[in-house]
């Protein structure tokens, strides 16, 4: 698995970029808009301060490129 | 802007094929999709409505052949189109259509390897498979185009040849002809030559299925619903088509199968000879490799070779005539196909060691390229 | 204009290049010429690499597979990879730098056009990059005509997309004019 | 009855190649009855059927016959109707042709409610091939390749039928021939998907391999645990205990899959585009 | 997740091959859950499937997977688990794969009863040969060779499933990837055939087809549209018209076939005569 | 009372079969009933049992076929029967087999004809469908045995023969070998060898599922449920067993599953001679009708002229270089078959010319009589 | 259809013996025991007089080998 | 006793014929001699005309077909018909005179013997009219010993049937000594 960021309590979201396709799930369904597209329309982290760790990017990206950490057990 | 050729469209192979069949006169169809067959379906449930005629995706391709012979039976021109994988799925039913000489039209659209294989690579390797798929002897009449204009007018030719003698007719595309697109000109309604089964004559009562009434040995064929009925079945049968166990019956019954073709012959063999006249070396090709031989033979012509070919456009039954009296002026053959060896064996068989014969065999998902053609010459000559 | 094209498009599953290849083939037979155009897949018919090919010629053409190829445009890095040593000495190497980097080909002259960038940003929309290539591809070479490539555009693209379809060929021909004049 | 068999069978093929004591020239009789009852032309009949005993009939019937592969009868007979929905379209099948080899032409069919009669010879066993155990052979029964018993739980193909999407659904027997008639006659009448199951015996390999006596045994046993639904729907549930319900188990039309289709023709025939 | 997916999947071949937006990824996450759930050893689970986009799913998971022709993953995973049952085997499907082709298998299974985890990605279309109509696509929908709106009906899978004999059927669907594990793990427990039929979503071809939007509008739409079988059972009709059911929909424990096998074995085995 | 063989018995060809491949170790079969192979089944279901193995009966040939591929995957020994229109939907998931190497084996008791045919009339009309049956290129072993004695024998072959070279290998019985009883001595445990696959060395992390190990180009092959967790494709494939679609790893699979049953003739190539010291007429013959030509050898030699039979036991791939060497030597070569003509194509294109080859070909449901046979010596003498 | 005497009055009952299989059907079921087994099995008629024109016999022979005059239409 | 013998039984499907000739061939097998038992049925396994076909030798038996018979029993007018003339000069012809009447073949020694009803009358079952044949044929030609030919017989009968068939088999015996006393 490609370089993947260590997640901090600042940024509890872990991204495999080379995993994600640009499907734009996550940031439609992110209910916080922590998450948004970058130019080529990737994933990307805009306010990680948001998260509410409640892993419905991570549940629904198709791709398993997103982790979030902390928050329960889903 | 200089527009030349109103008529002139850019079509692709399966396309032209699925308009083949709608000139032709078909009006039902039947399959179930697969790469890389799958647009003639796509296009013929587009289209079919459009004059009147049927299209059905069926839940295989078992049930696709089955529809297909069923709706014949009642007098409908009917396809189905499939590759490797469905083809094989559609043999026991094609015998069927063999035995009961119902006319129809199978389109194989050859893609790579066994199994699943290579879904979207090209090959020809079904070319045995056709021959021989199905179970026991049989006769069958297969044909392969190498353009897409050939797509189109082979059609209407398989058609043709599919009732004029009550046998199906297996369309060998590859995946190269099937998805490439080409110019191509309709032919104008009227322009190709339409072959109808032949009707009995005679009243309901006097009506012998089975019987044929003259020297090409293919039975008037009654349609469902005429007022003629009559029974038709999978086992070996007399005339009447009722079944029967005397050998002399099932033994009459498969030979007159395999002589109807035989006498039809003329009808059924087609070739072009390109450059034969003073060939010393013959490439033998078909389908999309014919188009990589007509290069190899401009380029070794263009160095001085005396090089020509023969096409086979029937494949099967095999143009063995044809091949026999080139093989009395040829030095060699060279037969490329992709595939690991199937045609050259049966040049070899037709020609009984008359001139060496060699195989450019290939199976990779590639079409070989001209240039494999032109060192094998070298190393010929 | 030459006698003979053998034009390979590369890139990604979903850039529109099997149809950038159709609609060229179209224009040719718009002007009366030979075309064939073919393609490879990746698995059935759907995603992974794509490839395509155009053969314009005046002549009958035979083989339908390009050789080496008189044009080449890649749009993807797999692609550039994969095709960018199959090309004429004298060929011609369209680039589609939004997401061609680091390739530098060793033969052919290479031109580097900013294509789905533009077609995202000034076209609005990315879908069309085919289309912008398109525009490249005959601004640079004229291997068909601009009208019956713009003609051959409209009969092919969906209802309602015209305009923005003929401002995507607008954009390519103007983008590989300033490439030409910064060259 | 004899004027009946003229007109309906080829009399010259009789007497049919089953065993003594099968049943199956009982049903085809019903089949016969009730397309008499319906007026059919039998020039615009086709009968089509697969490969088993069963399957045989259309050898001995006078319309226009299909006896086609192993299975395949539903997907050779939709074809036929589809072509020409004129014709009034029967398929004969036995258990195994329609069940199992059989069994996807047969949900599709069902699904898509094309306009066909169908009977199944339901024998419980494979009786052309010698009494092999069929997907319709009871749990615990023999049978030349169920040895020890079948460990296998049979199809109830009528609820089967119902779930796949068939408009009507009936069951009858060869004992009770007026039902048998009545059922056919009223699938006839609904203009889509009908299936009856007709229960038939087969004396000489199911009978004998699991010892329910001779055929006169076999055809009383029918009459002594078949039960109507009219009758069942008044019975406490256990004296329906083992019992088999027979008669119209299901009726619920819809859209038949041809005149669909023709809709099509009508509005898009000549057109160009869609 | 990222240490689950390291586990489970091979992960040297993701990314996937899958378009953009595609639901299948999810689902195969939500199998894996269940599996991880269920405690059971990666070497001695099995995972079969057919051919489709969803049944690439076999490739990318770290287990004995066998990728077989399309249609026959049952047939094949019916003789991986008889052969050997200590084998928990997984069957990965399509609405193609299992429904069309594969249909007669599907019946046959669920009769038979075989101790096999069938999940089924239904996406109403033929993903993998670029959007054709499949016996699941709703009537009047759009697809490559329904140009005119499909004119068929689709199965209601669940209720055909049940019909079968399957032993253990529920529904779920790729946004709610709770139930989704849930039901798969409790069809896990079943001794029996379990049958899971989870909606897909294919926006490439069925939603550009049929107009649905993006890939999140079509989660959003199974989010919208499925209710579960709890809630269901609460509402009035009028409220549950449109709406799918989700959940388990039907538990009804029967004889296991290679359990029933087995004890045929150990009465039999060393004998010589039945 | 003069009881002399306590260990001969009388035995039907199908149920010898099926004796077989117990003891070859076969302990899983699924099939569907079809005449002339019924036996087969019935005879298994009753024994496997009995031996901890496991019978079913599936829904049809195709699933029977998917079983055993599956089971064999397991571990089990496996086998499948059927006859004409069962092969015939057998062919794609055989081809699977091939594709993906898992050894099995599958007997056809050939029967009469296309379609449904003759159900019980015999023919060995499969001969050619056995090899080119299934789509695609694709190698394949088949045999043929021509007594009781060899239906046991040649069955524990076949099994050896596919777990040897991963390959399915079928059991090309007719109907007359089928159905024929006659004594039969069944060899003691441990008389006949017994030939399991080779298993993986090395631990399941260095595993690589289809990287051959030695010159025999057949991967050593785990079972599932070992620990050794691989993927199983009908894709082309590398060594790793996951898909590709690069030219060169479909072109090298491809060739590489001709290129590992090239390397095995001399343990796959089984032919009997039968008086061709001195032969001026050589008979080709297998199955059923090596025993019509036995007696015509017999009969023939007894009029004084030189006649000799070579008995193809291994009809797949066929015994090219047997024939050859006999061709060098013979004045005309007669193949007598229960088809229309299939292996007297084959003969031909591997004789090349080099001595006439006449058929003696009858379909008809009859074994071919010596009569006929010595008929036809006549005339080529 | 091969020769069937015609029916009477006295012998309601007319018998095809050549399709007659001997099954047994006919004269197990007949509730008056009109029918009977001849030497072969076949049908054979004991007591015509007997006959009640039910037609369980004709209804039930699965040869076609009885038909029944007389009586309500079956 | 003769080397070879080439036998034919022919008749209708449930008739036990092929059942016959597999009690003979295994009773010649319990002495010690080759045989080999092959037949031809109707349609698919069931129904029609049956024939039977047995070869018992001393030597290894190629052929496994009978071509003119040496004996030939015929117990239905059909194969009656179908057989009689595949019969050498010198040869036997048994007709089970139950079934076969106005046959009146051309070669062979011809004994009419009433099987079918001996079965049915004197034994109690028709079904047993196959091993009445047998005690016939054996009772004629002495092809196998009458001992073997019991106990092939009792090895194959279903359990609880034995008594029933010695009697058929003593019956057969009895029959034939009869018929060829009366001739
Ligand atoms: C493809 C194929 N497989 C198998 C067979 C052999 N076969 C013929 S009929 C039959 C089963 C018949 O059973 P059923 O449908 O119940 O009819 P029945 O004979 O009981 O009326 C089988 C297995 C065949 N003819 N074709
Ligand atoms: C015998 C055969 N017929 C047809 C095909 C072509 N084919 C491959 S996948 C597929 C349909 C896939 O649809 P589905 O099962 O719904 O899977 P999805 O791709 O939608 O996940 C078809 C028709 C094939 N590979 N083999
Ligand atoms: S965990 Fe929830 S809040 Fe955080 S980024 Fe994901 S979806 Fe948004
Ligand atoms: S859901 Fe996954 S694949 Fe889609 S955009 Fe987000 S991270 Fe990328
Ligand atoms: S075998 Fe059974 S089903 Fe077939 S004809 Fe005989 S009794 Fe009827
Ligand atoms: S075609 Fe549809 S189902 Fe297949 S991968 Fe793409 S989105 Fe998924
Ligand atoms: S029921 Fe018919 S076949 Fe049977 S004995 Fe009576 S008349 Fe004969
Ligand atoms: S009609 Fe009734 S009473 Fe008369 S013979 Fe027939 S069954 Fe007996
Ligand atoms: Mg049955
Ligand atoms: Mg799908």
């Amino acid at each position: 698995m490609s370089s993947v960021a260590e997640t901090t309590q600042q940024m509890p979201i872990a991204i495999n970029l080379s995993w994600c396709k640009a499907c734009g799930i996550c940031y439609a369904l992110c209910p916080v808009k922590v998450l948004g597209p970058d130019e080529l329309g990737k994933v990307t982290v805009i306010q990680a301060n948001k998260c509410t760790h409640c892993k419905i990017c991570e549940n629904h990206c198709p791709d398993y490129a997103i982790s979030v950490v902390g928050g329960k057990k889903s | 802007m200089n527009v030349t050729s109103i008529n002139a469209r850019l079509m692709q192979g399966n396309q032209a094929c699925a308009e083949g069949a709608i000139y032709a006169g078909a009006r039902f169809y039947a399959g179930y999709p697969i790469t890389p067959s799958t647009e003639i379906a796509e296009v013929l449930a587009e289209r079919l409505p459009q004059v009147g005629g049927k299209f059905i995706q069926m839940e295989d391709e078992i049930a696709s052949m089955a529809a297909i012979v069923g709706a014949s039976l009642t007098g409908a021109k009917s396809m189905t189109a499939t590759s490797g994988p469905g083809f094989s799925l559609k043999q026991e039913n094609l015998g069927y259509a063999v035995l009961s000489e119902v006319p129809c039209v199978v389109v194989d659209v050859q893609r790579l390897g066994p199994s699943t294989g290579g879904p979207t690579a090209p090959s020809q390797g079904d070319i045995m498979q056709a021959r021989w798929g199905t179970h026991g002897d049989h006769p069958i009449i297969a044909i392969s185009p190498s353009s897409v204009q050939e797509c189109f007018e082979l059609t209407v030719k398989a058609f043709n040849l599919s009732e004029r003698f009550r046998i199906p007719v297996l369309m060998m595309l590859d995946e190269v002809i099937g998805h490439m697109r080409e110019r191509i000109i309709i032919p104008a309604p009227g322009e190709l030559e339409i072959v109808d089964r032949k009707k009995p004559k005679v009243a309901p009562s006097q009506y012998v299925p089975y019987e044929p009434q003259d020297d090409s040995l293919v039975p008037p064929m009654a349609n469902f619903g005429e007022g003629y009925r009559y029974h038709v079945t999978g086992l070996l049968h007399d005339d009447t088509g009722f079944p029967s166990n005397s050998p002399a019956v099932m033994g009459e019954h498969q030979d007159r199968l395999h002589e109807k073709i035989r006498r039809g012959l003329h009808e059924i063999i087609m070739v072009e000879e390109v450059q034969t006249e003073d060939a010393d070396v013959l490439l033998v090709a078909f389908g999309c490799m014919a188009r990589s031989a007509a290069r190899a033979v401009k380029e070794a012509r263009a160095k001085g070779q005396k090089v020509g070919m023969l096409r086979l456009i029937t494949i099967w039954p095999f143009p063995e005539e044809a091949l026999r009296q080139l093989a009395e002026k040829v030095k060699a053959i060279i037969v490329p196909e992709m595939n690991l060896g199937q045609v050259v064996d049966v040049v070899k068989s037709a020609v009984e060691g008359k001139v060496p014969v060699y195989g450019i065999c290939q199976a990779d998902g590639e079409i070989i390229p001209p240039e494999r053609i032109l060192e094998k010459i070298e190393e010929v000559l | 204009m030459r006698d003979s094209w053998e034009i390979r498009l590369g890139g990604s599953g979903g850039q529109g290049l099997i149809t950038g290849g159709i609609i060229l083939a179209e224009a040719a037979i718009l002007e009366g010429k030979q075309a064939v155009q073919s393609q490879s897949y990746g698995p059935e018919s759907r995603g992974g690499s794509s490839k395509a090919e155009v053969i314009i010629s005046k002549e009958n053409i035979d083989y339908m597979k390009v050789r080496a190829a008189d044009l080449l445009l890649v749009m993807s890095p797999e692609a550039a990879k994969k095709y960018v040593d199959d090309v004429k000495e004298e060929g011609i190497i369209i680039l589609d730098s939004t997401y061609v980097k680091d390739c530098e080909p060793k033969k052919g002259k290479v031109y580097k056009v900013d294509i789905s960038r533009i077609a995202r940003q000034d076209v609005g929309r990315e879908v069309v990059a085919n289309i912008v290539a398109l525009g490249v591809i005959v601004g640079l070479t004229g291997v068909v005509s601009q009208e019956a490539l713009e003609k051959a555009i409209l009969a092919r693209v969906p209802k309602g997309t015209e305009e923005m379809n003929k401002k995507a060929l607008a954009a390519g021909f103007q983008a590989i004019k300033s490439v030409v004049n910064a060259a | 009855m004899f004027a009946e068999i003229e007109q309906y069978f080829r009399t010259e093929r009789l007497p049919h190649i089953w065993c003594p004591g099968c049943t199956n020239g009982i049903i085809v009789k019903s089949i016969v009855e009730a397309i008499q009852k319906a007026g059919l032309d039998q020039d615009k009949t086709v009968i089509v059927s697969g490969i088993g005993c069963s399957s045989r009939a259309t050898g001995y019937l006078n319309f226009n016959t299909l006896h086609t592969t192993h299975g395949r009868a539903l997907a050779f007979a939709s074809g036929v109707k589809l072509a020409n929905p004129e014709l009034n379209v029967f398929v004969i099948t036995g258990d195994g042709d329609c069940t199992s080899i059989g069994g996807n032409h047969f949900i599709h069919s069902a699904r898509r409610n094309m306009d066909l009669n169908v009977i199944l010879f339901n024998n419980n066993i494979y009786g052309m091939t010698g009494g092999q155990y069929s997907p319709m052979s009871p749990s615990g029964a023999k049978a030349t390749t169920a040895p020890y018993g079948n460990i296998e739980r049979p199809f109830d193909i009528c609820n089967l039928a119902i779930a796949a999407g068939a408009t009507y659904v009936a069951r009858g027997n060869s004992f009770n021939t007026r039902q048998l008639t009545d059922i056919i006659y009223n699938g006839i009448a609904n203009k889509g998907f009908s299936f009856v199951e007709a229960i038939a015996s087969c004396p000489v390999y199911y009978g004998r391999k699991n010892k329910l006596g001779n055929a006169a045994d076999m055809l009383k046993w029918q009459r002594d645990n078949c039960i109507t639904k009219e009758a069942a729907d008044r019975l406490p549930l256990e004296k329906k205990q083992g019992k088999v319900v027979t008669g119209i188990l299901h009726h619920e039309p819809a859209p038949e899959y041809t005149t669909e289709y023709q809709k099509i023709i009508d509005k898009f025939q000549g057109g160009e585009e869609s």
